[in-house]
């Protein structure tokens, strides 16, 4: 059993991408595979060096940076969702692994799921 | 990161109004073993004339009857017995 | 048919979206079909969910009374995420002395626990099934 | 001073419609010249027959066919949108303007705001 | 330049929103040019602005006590709309008299009233200025 | 209901994502005597490849800087009182 989390909602606008890395930790915590997939323009969360000090909010460059500490398994980024948002691989964060078929990232995990 | 099974069936709920991103990545998402169903501000596809619906695709008579699409007979209604049985028959579920 | 588990997730909040009608038409007609709910979880804007003091107008459903008259009716276990219930201002008695917060507004039966909740339901329900919000 | 509301989005799965309605009806309570512009998905709130009964909400059809009683300027409807969702003029509820161009709408007011 | 007078409506929830962040921003930024505000209008899921409640983890910020001290401090009239706040849970003590309810958690200085003060702001500011949530 | 003056320049302040029904609607409204401020989500436009601004556009400094996007040069960037003095000038302001 293994879970998808999808985030495809853009950063700092709204909470659903902080939430959503809340549920992926928290599996990987209790040692229940788990992965994140950033599509749509929820690819931005992985552009880097963000710098949200002036909109009072805090990064979560660190926190994906440590994902894979934590047991994440994965982090996917949707190829033509990061084509259309101009990031490239020295843009991403370190650590993403492209994905071109949503179909078959969703078909290797048994459960997937949205933070909202 | 290879998808080893072949397609797993997968009932998707989908409750965003056509327009919504999420509506667009669903129906890319959806195979055809899959089955639909349209909840909530999703059923305005009925009505829609730009949306294309694959098949399998059924929208909760609740919400049909709510925003007045009953004559639109692009799909099948259900009601929540329905639902409850399809979520029991489908042992992977995406709600969108 | 054999009877199944679920878990709910609730992440719409009343008065912003239709989540938690959708989630309490569903759950009724689960048990009418035979299969148990382990528990129902609020998360993000669903917390709001749980308010003890959301008062709608007369005619129109309070959808936190309906919610709780149904769990309790049934005896479901329901959580609220405590990272989600603390930002959005859903508070016990337990969170109130801790914080030394002016009141508290959790609703019964409605507990406050973290998101280990959620994850049990992924391991022990046969089906986990989530209401967001719709925009 | 003349205020326009528009509603884009679509009826009962949020709660922006009915607020925009609120604030258009205080408008008119307090003898202020307000109209109504219904675009988008949000046209189909003007749908006649609708019964939200079984989802627990009430129908907003006669609040709006209320609303010149009330003072409401005008009820308007993107005609684009109309099209879009299939809504000739049987289907629609009494008292709608059609609107052919957002623009001159936007324009023949001095305030124009969303409830959400 | 001459001075004008602004009226602030704040649609987007925190935690939900970036609303009631950009809305400071600019509020702070107006007193800065001269100009004044008449009043700050919470509506929809904006009231969850005036939570007492609200508890953020410690190295967050706690928009509702940012927004608080901001009012508090520049005296400005801040109102949250009667109608979207009793349906979401937003109380005074003036409210949970009247409707029995076991407490209330309105932030002070926000005050409860009705949308009148929404359309005086219309006619009497020289702007009038939406923050809503981003989705 | 005709528009009878001729188009009153009209402040534009826009925070949704593109790809959101709104972001498109607020594009198609603007005059080309109007001013575009892109704020929060908006100003990933900015990144975005598919999307066509228009030429008197702003994007907030705050904004495109937690965004990572201070590379992205379609446009210029404004700070909070800069926006102040726009709301000054603009006698009707729309926020989508």
């Amino acid at each position: 059993m293994s879970t998808l989390i999808i985030v495809d909602q853009p950063p700092y606008g709204t909470w659903a991408g902080r939430e959503a890395l809340d549920m992926v930790f928290s599996l990987a915590a209790f040692d229940q595979p788990a992965a994140l997939l950033f599509t749509g323009a929820g690819v931005n969360w992985l552009r880097k060096q963000q710098a949200p000090d002036a909109i009072g909010q805090k990064s979560v460059e660190k926190n994906l940076s440590a994902a894979p500490m934590f047991g994440v398994e994965e982090i996917l980024a949707d190829t033509a969702s990061c084509e259309r948002f101009g990031l490239g691989p020295e843009q991403l964060v370190s650590g993403v692994t492209l994905a071109e078929n949503l179909q078959d990232v969703m078909n290797a995990h048994s459960n997937v799921a949205f933070a909202g | 990161m290879t998808s080893t099974q072949p397609a797993n069936p997968t009932l998707h709920i989908l409750n965003k109004p056509p327009g919504h991103p999420r509506f667009e990545t669903c129906l890319q998402a959806i195979q055809d073993c899959d089955q639909l169903v349209l909840t909530e501000n999703a059923v305005l596809a009925l009505a829609d004339r730009s949306v294309t619906l694959p098949a399998a695709c059924k929208a909760m008579k609740a919400d049909v009857d709510a925003r007045a699409l009953n004559e639109q007979t692009r799909t099948g209604t259900i009601d929540y017995a329905e639902l409850v049985r399809l979520t029991a028959k489908h042992s992977r579920i995406i709600s969108w | 048919m054999t009877p199944l588990s679920y878990t709910l997730v609730i992440t719409g909040a009343p008065w912003s979206s239709q989540a938690p009608q959708s989630a309490l038409a569903f759950a009724r007609e689960l048990l009418v079909a035979g299969h148990r709910i382990d528990r129902v979880f609020l998360y993000g804007e669903g917390v709001l969910l749980a308010s003890a003091l959301a008062t709608p107008p007369s005619d129109e459903v309070n959808w936190p009374k309906q919610w709780a008259g149904f769990l309790a009716d049934n005896a479901i276990p329901a959580t609220v995420c405590i990272a989600s219930a603390l930002r959005r201002g859903i508070i016990d008695d337990t969170e109130q002395a801790r914080y030394e917060l002016p009141g508290n507004n959790l609703l019964e039966p409605f507990g406050i626990a973290g998101l280990g909740e959620w994850v049990e339901g992924n391991v022990k329900s046969d089906r986990v099934i989530y209401f967001h919000g719709s925009n």
